[in-house]
């Protein structure tokens, strides 16, 4: 069986204010009629680099350095680019991760399926409508015909994405790129975006690239897996015998690195690292924080009043309900305990964290954080309240949270020097540095700025802020949810250790029920603002009880072994 | 959701940044000699500010003729020797008065940049920062001078105060005033609810102080770029109103009043006149203009490859 | 005249077979002899010179459209050009009138009618003349020049006779008669659009001249534009030979010099000194020059605002005043010099004249000293921004020489609008100035510049009885025909007024208008406009 | 779109108050005494009181300003002094002269900025890119009246190509019957193209004047929104489907590109009106920014308030036609209204 692409020694190079670099290099990768193919690798690994590089839609600043792409055949590095436009679509194309920002926001989607369609002359002006309209019935989608003039901002992101296969599938090509297709999709959405792109491909007896940082999701997709790192192939085998047998450290690392049931903590952090087991849950039975009937309105967008009432029809119509993003719940944190909250975007998750977090003012319920009412004092207050130090938080996207002007020490300084007791600068910066010591933050790293810094550099950063004031109650956001698995893992362990350590509770917010089974003691989840399910990790994961639950970790890929 | 847009950039040079030897200072200097550099009309144009701000400094010891001076017997001479921009209607050195104009014109841009700059700046984070009844009322006041147009408001506000260079700069100001609310009003808005002003909040700073010590320093590049396009405009503006009568008082050199009394002069055939002063004035809006677009470039280092 | 008017003229004069389109450029070609295109700085703002605030170019459309009982004659002066004659009374719509001690009676053409076809009765002159003494502001003031005050001086004897009675002995009462004020209106015409609240119909004569003139208004679009038409049933002179005339207004200076030396236009008026001189030099286009008759600018000093209080203070700035570099680069020789004369005591009847001072520094420190300003002073001098062009300069050049012996002043430029208000609030001290009477007497101008009655134009608020006596005494001199002690009041007043000096003269400026070599038959008129009728184009 | 376009009226109101009372304010404090300029030379202190009361300027300021509402309410704008001719009058018939040079001048900045813009951005970093950077940003370097002063001198007087600058037509031609007050319509409508012609003539110098001052944010803007719709992944998906650059550029990136220019030209438009006043001058043109600018200088308060107004009712039906086009291209703002 002769390959359908053929890349051999590929090598791109960029041209950056530092010279240039090369983003990947000799790589080589084969793809056979109807295969799927999994590049694996974490950012920075050249993987979609590799993918840009075939479509010859690299940016201006890269370029194809050495090496070869062949097509059927074809030689795409030798193509000119008008018969790149031809073979891009018609025999090769791609679909990308946020599929809302890869749509023309102001166009129909049915248009731009048809741009497409009549580009590679697969229909002319007169069935190119009836045509797109099929593709969108292809890809399941309900209503087509209505479908065909919604924009963008309309659908929904799972719907977005099942767009932006359809277009790419519009003109029947031979081998399909899929970049990251599911990231940002909620699970149950991602497994059913991922079991249409397999249903579709086979049916054409397609070949498909699968390019993601997701070791379970190139295990539960792909025949065959390439492991990319620093742009360079460490790996390739069949998908079976990498997950069974890696050969490769790299590949063995980042398979441990990866949550799964059964795995520990300690077990994510590769052999020689993890030294000392976990320390022992410290759990006391004092309660620490205790959440009654905590309910968060907000008023509907859009018309609140409607015209029916204008005209005296109003007294028969019930008055418009509020939306609840939290809807009366209630838990509570002991001391020394971590807590999972999970669920899907929009499950009303966060909104409790903010609340808890004293930034957000509930419109009902009590929340006591070791037998003081601190919801009784309003947000816009609670920063001069003495309470305000025994609460902190650990944000999701740790660029995000720091001030890109502000240096790492000056970042973990603020707490200090706002709400700390230490006078004089020799005493901030030392104790700086003891926070840096104890996060496991190089020392020459604190007059760095953010952009200066790595993702899990910037997490310790934004974890030491968050236990400068030693704080009882620590609200973790997706903490890793921005970061590579092998750094997530490391900040993992470090969150544990630091809990035992120092004594904190945590209130752990994520939508990943294996991390969060690693870290917590408890779980609850969440759906539409209510907690269908609450127990200890270990029960939940196990043996769920709600069906929504169920569902939840059924639709988690995960590499097999 | 951009957590996970960083992991999957496809270009290296912005992903995961290696850790970088510089430091803050002397990163964001590598980074302007970079940008110097690599686009030749932004360097022209940072040569060119270091000129016009020599001779602003230095402009009244350089002068070769006191700007006053009339000396009849030589008035409206042309370019020569003596006189390298020839001489005006009254025979003073054209060449002393565009030298010499420079700093006053200089200080009109800056301190009208200044102060538009800590009125809109400030009203428009106020705006963006508190949203609310805030918002509405300086967004109001802004709508209002933005239904003047620009420079029939200058005009009215130095006609009314009387023509004086610090009304100059005030009418300068507050006509520019909508503009940087605006600008910093949204700047304030997308970062109200950031991570960092979140986090800022958690550790216990009060409302104006993270207005101020985590807001503001964000928003001063892109308001560094606006204030380098507003002196620029700051300078026309006075030369228009110089134009129609309420300009400086003479006989002090400025460079728009020179146009404006030179204008006259150019179809009788005079042109040295006028275009010395135009030539330097639109020099250095021209630099001004380029500047915020270099700047731009400096701030914004994903704008260009 | 209307485009359809002009379509139907040039079909009826060409023979036949014309197309449509090509006849507008015709039309043109057959208009251009006939017509006069003129452009100057500013157009009327109102067409009634008895309007409030009339502009001096309202002052040319009244001059025009509307007929007078009496106008001035005209002469060929010295240098060839052509000008009224302060001392020749010419007929207008009266055809002769006599006076005696107690009045003057016109009798009126009887031919005349106005532009509707009304005839020109003596009851129009009546209600004409007792509105312009009765509706206040500048109409009112320049009656009361002449004597003339109230509606009682006017009677109607007939139909074609009118009377008016003197006041009181005054020889300016019948010049007064020519100028623009005492305009005759078809009365019926402007009653019949007169309101309670408007009794004279100053809205309706605003925009609709209801004159008799050689020339009536076919369009006006205010601020831009003016185009008359010849009133072919003039009876009270020659028939005009332009039968239409052009006035646009152009705001920038440079363009009305390129216009006119491009040929572009026939007439450009309101032009800086500067460009006259050269485009006399250049030879290109005609541009005719006079002197302005009873004119002067000076530098005039508020002698109620120490220290201009002290004579020797005001000596010295006359003495240090750069005469000669003013007439240089401000004038360009556009003017007559005001400075320099052997003596302050004039030796003949010559007015305007020179002072004798000139420019000596030394002598200007010494009188300063004396004065008790060895050091100098500070002080504030200003001009109006809107006579900029020759204020300007003037003020830098003062500045600089006052700056020799030690006096600082600094430059208020104020803007037109606010000018006369701070001239009759007498508020600004020292201030460069032009003022011209429109009757060429010199009394005249004392009697506004200088006399103790304070009026606007006397902004150095001075006050001096002995001057005020000799003004006083040649007015009455002049009324009784007494021409010795006419003759030795007018010198004894200006040997006080150039020896006291709250007033500098510096020059008496030219008034020069550019025009076509076609054009001819210009003639300078004391209100310095134009008058269409004496004009038109030679014909290549 | 009915709704939002009434809810964005009802946003208008505070502003149009704002600039009735900013509007009475300012003129009020202008300095010099109207009576004392319309009294005329040989007044005296009488006279003067005399036309102060006829201008209702012996009244208290709160007095004053209810009369001016009042007048405002029966939409008399007052008489313009410096004309004589009723303010509204004065106005309607200038607007159209100020709109025709701004719209023309606006068309073809329109006209030369944007391909310019698109240009740069696509081949960003080129010469091509700065060459369009030097040249907007000189053309906004200069004061708009020498550039005028400049036109006037080289392309009429020294080479005689464009017409005498008087105005929107020239002296012998007669204006078109009025229908819209727009010449270039009207001379159209009555089919007289001679005149269309002479309209043409006379616009392109001042319409070139103002253009060349709103190429550079125009063109900047354009550059710069194309460079980010350009680099963001709607475009990169269009890419990968294979669509051709024309496509990609003209029907995918400009279009979403569009939106922040239409926002521009709304100040454009603005700073147009302000270059109006000096344009207008150099070019004898009978718009209602000279007419404004003669008002203030000789402290006429009816017509620079009536201009004001004007203004202020232009700036909301900008905005609103703004809002309008910014629908038609995004799907997203309609959902919003």
């Amino acid at each position: 069986m002769t390959a359908l692409l053929d890349v051999k020694a590929l090598t791109v190079e960029f041209a950056t204010r530092r010279g240039t670099v090369q983003a990947v290099k000799t790589v080589d990768l084969e793809v056979a009629k109807g295969e799927t193919v999994g590049i694996v690798g974490e950012s920075g690994s050249g993987k979609s680099v590799t993918s840009y590089a075939v479509m010859r839609i690299l940016d201006r600043a890269g370029r194809i350095a050495g090496g070869s792409v062949a097509f059927s055949g074809l030689d795409l590095k030798g193509a000119t680019e008008a018969q790149m436009t031809d073979i891009r679509g018609r025999e090769i194309s791609m679909i990308f991760q946020n599929p809302r920002m890869a749509l023309n926001p102001i166009r129909k989607v049915g248009r731009q399926i048809e741009d497409v369609l009549r580009r590679h002359a697969q229909a002319g002006s007169m069935d190119a409508r009836a045509k797109a309209i099929e593709m969108l019935e292809q890809v399941k989608i309900a209503r087509p015909e209505e479908r065909y003039h919604a924009y963008p901002f309309e659908l929904s992101g799972g719907m977005c994405q099942r767009i932006v296969i359809a277009l790419a599938l519009a003109c029947r090509p031979q081998l399909l790129i899929a970049d990251e297709p599911t990231t940002g999709l909620d699970v149950t959405t991602q497994k059913a975006v991922m079991d249409l792109v397999t249903e579709l491909t086979r049916a054409r007896g397609m070949s498909t690239i699968l390019i993601t940082h997701d070791l379970g999701l190139a295990a539960a997709y792909c025949d065959k897996v390439v492991v990319m790192k620093k742009g360079e192939v460490v790996e390739t085998a069949a998908a079976r015998d990498v997950f069974a047998a890696p050969k490769h450290d790299y590949t063995q690392k980042l398979m441990c690195a990866t949550p799964r049931p059964g795995s520990t903590l300690r077990g994510l952090l590769p052999a020689e690292v993890a030294a000392a087991p976990n320390p022992p849950a410290a759990v006391s039975g004092e309660v620490l924080l205790k959440v009654q009937n905590l309910v968060k309105e907000y008023p509907r967008q859009g018309v609140t009043k409607s015209g029916a009432q204008m005209f005296g029809r109003g007294a028969a119509q019930e008055p418009e309900k509020p939306f609840r993003a939290v809807d009366g719940i209630s838990f509570e944190i002991r001391r020394g305990e971590s807590l999972g909250l999970v669920g899907e975007s929009g499950c009303g998750k966060s909104t409790t964290s903010m609340m808890v977090m004293r930034l957000l003012d509930p419109t009902s319920g009590n929340i006591t954080l070791g037998g003081d009412d601190i919801g009784a004092i309003q947000a816009k207050s609670f920063a001069s309240s003495p309470h305000r130090r025994r609460i902190q938080m650990v944000f999701q996207d740790p660029t995000d949270s720091l001030n890109p002007r502000f240096t790492a020490s000056r970042a973990i300084a603020d707490p200090l020097m706002r709400m700390g007791a230490l006078k004089g600068a020799g005493a901030v910066r030392a104790r700086c540095e003891q926070l840096a010591n104890l996060v496991g933050l190089p020392l020459d790293l604190l007059d760095r700025f953010p952009h200066q810094m790595s993702g899990g550099q910037k997490a310790r950063v934004g974890i030491a802020r968050a236990i400068a004031l030693d704080p009882e109650l620590v609200i973790l956001d997706e903490p890793t949810a921005a970061l590579d698995v092998s750094v997530q893992a490391v900040v993992l362990n470090l969150l544990d250790d630091l809990k035992a350590k120092l004594g904190m509770s945590y209130l752990f917010v994520s939508h990943d029920l294996h991390v969060v089974r690693l870290l917590c003691d408890r779980v609850i989840v969440m759906r539409q603002g209510a907690i269908v399910e609450q127990g200890s990790s270990q029960d939940v994961l196990e043996a769920p009880k709600a069906d929504y639950t169920r569902e939840l970790i059924s639709a988690i890929p995960h590499p097999p072994g | 959701m951009s957590a996970i847009d960083a992991s999957a950039t496809p270009s290296p040079a912005v992903s995961e940044a290696p850790a970088r030897p510089a430091t803050g200072l002397s990163a964001t200097l590598g980074h302007a000699r970079y940008v110097v550099t690599e686009n030749p009309v932004t360097g022209f144009a940072f040569a060119l500010f270091a000129v016009i701000l020599l001779a602003a400094i230095l402009g009244p010891a350089l002068a070769p003729y006191d700007p006053l001076a009339s000396d009849t017997a030589a008035a409206l001479q042309p370019p020569s020797a003596a006189h390298w921009f020839g001489t005006d209607q009254v025979g003073r050195d054209i060449f002393s008065r565009v030298l010499v104009a420079t700093r006053l014109d200089l200080v009109i841009a800056v301190s009208s940049v200044a102060l538009v700059f800590a009125l809109g700046g400030f009203a428009g984070i106020c705006a963006g920062f508190y949203g609310g009844w805030t918002d509405r009322l300086i967004s109001r006041v802004s709508d209002t001078i933005m239904a003047f147009p620009l420079f029939v408001l200058a005009m009215g506000i130095v006609a009314a105060l009387g023509n004086t260079v610090t009304n100059i700069v005030i009418a300068t100001a507050i006509v520019n005033f909508p503009l940087y609310q605006r600008i910093a009003r949204a700047e304030a808005n997308v970062r109200r609810d950031a991570g960092f002003v979140q986090a800022a909040r958690l550790t216990g700073n009060s409302e104006m102080r993270i207005l101020l010590c985590q807001i503001l320093p964000n928003i001063m590049p892109i308001m560094a770029v606006q204030m380098s396009l507003t002196m620029g405009y700051a300078i026309l503006n006075a030369a228009g109103l110089s134009f129609i009568g309420l300009g400086v008082k003479p006989p002090t050199p400025e460079w728009g009043i020179m146009v404006a009394e030179g204008a006259g002069y150019i179809i009788s055939g005079e042109w040295w006149i006028a275009l010395f002063p135009g030539l330097a004035l639109m020099i250095s809006v021209f630099c001004f203009n380029l500047l915020g677009d270099g700047l731009r470039d400096i701030i914004d280092p994903q704008r260009r490859t | 005249m209307n485009r359809r008017d002009f379509l139907s003229a040039a079909s009826t004069l060409t023979a036949g077979g014309l197309l449509a389109t090509a006849a507008p450029r015709l039309a043109h070609a057959l208009s251009r002899d006939e017509t006069l295109a003129l452009i100057s700085e500013n157009g009327p703002n109102n067409l009634d010179i008895h309007g409030v605030g009339t502009n001096r170019a309202g002052y040319e459309a009244a001059w025009n459209c509307y007929d007078r009982l009496v106008t001035y004659g005209i002469k060929t002066l010295p240098d060839g050009s052509r000008g009224y004659d302060k001392d020749v009374i010419a007929p207008e719509l009266a055809e002769r009138w006599e006076a005696d001690a107690k009045g003057v009676t016109f009798f009126l053409r009887k031919d005349a009618t106005f532009h509707d076809g009304t005839p020109v009765t003596a009851a129009d002159v009546k209600w004409s003349f007792d509105r312009a003494v009765s509706v206040g502001g500048f109409p009112t003031v320049q009656m009361a020049a002449g004597s003339l005050l109230k509606p009682e001086q006017f009677s109607v004897v007939d139909d074609h006779t009118f009377r008016v009675a003197f006041a009181r002995p005054d020889a300016l009462t019948i010049p007064d008669l020519a100028v623009i004020v005492p305009a005759v209106f078809n009365s019926a015409l402007v009653k019949k659009h007169a309101t309670e609240k408007d009794p004279w119909g100053l809205a309706y004569t605003k925009n609709n001249p209801a004159g008799g003139g050689a020339y009536r208004v076919a369009r006006w679009t205010p601020g831009t534009e003016v185009v008359y038409e010849r009133f072919d049933a003039w009876k009270s002179g020659p028939l005009p030979q332009l039968k239409r005339v052009i006035w646009r207004t152009i705001p920038s200076s440079g363009n009305r010099r390129a216009l006119v030396e491009r040929s572009d236009c026939d007439v450009s008026f309101d032009l800086p000194a500067k460009d006259f001189a050269e485009m006399k030099r250049e030879g290109l286009v005609k541009v005719a020059s006079n002197p302005i008759s009873n004119g002067m600018w000076s530098l005039e000093m508020n002698v109620t605002k120490p220290p201009f209080d002290n004579l020797k203070v005001r000596q010295a700035i006359a003495w240090v005043v750069p005469y000669q570099k003013i007439m240089d680069v401000v004038m360009y020789g556009e003017a007559n010099p005001m400075f320099g004369a052997a003596s302050n005591t004039p030796d003949d009847l010559v007015w305007p004249r020179p002072t004798a001072y000139r420019t000596d520094v030394e002598k200007a420190k010494g009188l300063l000293a004396e004065a008790g300003f060895a050091d100098g002073f500070s002080t504030a001098l200003s001009f109006d921004v809107s006579q900029g062009a020759i204020g300007e300069p003037i003020a830098v050049l003062m500045q600089e020489s006052l700056g020799q012996i030690g006096i600082k002043a600094s430059i208020e430029k104020i803007p037109g609008a606010n000018w006369r208000g701070q001239m009759a609030k007498k508020s600004m001290p020292f201030m460069i100035n032009f003022f011209s009477g429109w009757l060429d007497y010199p009394e005249y101008f004392f009697f506004w510049a200088y006399h103790g009655q304070n009026a606007v134009f006397n902004t150095m608020a001075y006050k001096n009885p002995a001057l005020d006596k000799e003004v006083d005494a040649a007015r009455a001199a002049a009324a009784s025909g007494d021409a010795a002690t006419y003759e030795a009041a007018i010198k004894t007043m200006i040997a006080i007024a150039y020896e006291e000096v709250p007033r500098i003269p510096l020059f008496q400026p030219y008034l020069n208008v550019a025009m076509q070599k076609s054009v001819g038959g210009y003639a300078y008129w004391f209100h310095r406009q134009l008058d269409y009728r004496t004009m038109g184009k030679v014909v290549t | 779109m009915l709704r939002a376009t009434l809810k964005r009226l009802v946003t208008i109101v505070p502003t149009l108050i704002g600039v009735v009372v900013v509007t009475f304010l300012l003129t009020r404090v202008l300095p010099g005494d109207p009576a004392a300029y319309f009294a005329g030379p040989t007044a005296d202190a009488a006279s003067i009181e005399q036309i102060r009361k006829s201008l209702g300027l012996d009244q208290s300021l709160p007095q004053q300003f209810l009369r001016y509402l009042g007048d405002l309410a029966r939409g008399d704008l007052g008489n313009a002094l410096s004309t004589g001719q009723p303010v509204l009058k004065e106005i309607a018939s200038r607007l159209p002269a100020s709109a025709e040079l701004t719209l023309s001048a606006l068309a073809l900045s329109i006209l030369i900025a944007v391909p310019l813009g698109i240009l740069a951005a696509v081949k960003e970093g080129s010469w091509i890119d700065h060459l369009c950077r030097v040249v907007t940003t000189a053309g906004v370097s200069l004061p708009v009246f020498f550039t005028g002063v400049l036109f006037v001198c080289i392309f009429y007087y020294r080479l005689g190509w464009a017409p005498a600058p008087v105005g929107r037509l020239d002296l012998y031609s007669v204006a078109p019957p009025h229908v819209t007050g727009f010449f270039l319509i009207d001379s159209l409508l009555a089919g007289d193209f001679d005149t269309f012609r002479a309209t043409v003539a006379q616009l392109i110098l001042p319409a070139s004047t103002m253009a060349l001052f709103a190429l550079a944010p125009i063109a900047r803007m354009t550059r710069a929104s194309m460079l980010s719709v350009l680099s963001s992944e709607f475009i990169r998906t269009a890419r990968a489907s294979g669509l051709n650059s024309r496509t990609v550029i003209l029907r995918y990136a400009f279009r979403n590109a569009m939106l922040p220019v239409v926002t521009t030209l709304g100040m454009v438009f603005s700073f147009l009106l302000g270059a109006n006043v000096l344009v207008e001058k150099v070019f004898a043109w009978p718009g209602i920014g000279s007419f404004a600018v003669e008002a203030l200088i000789q402290s006429d308060y009816a017509p620079v308030q009536g201009f004001v107004l004007a203004m202020a009712l232009l700036y909301v039906a900008l905005n609103l036609m703004i809002d309008l086009a910014y629908g038609v291209i995004d799907p997203r703002v309609r959902l919003e209204a």
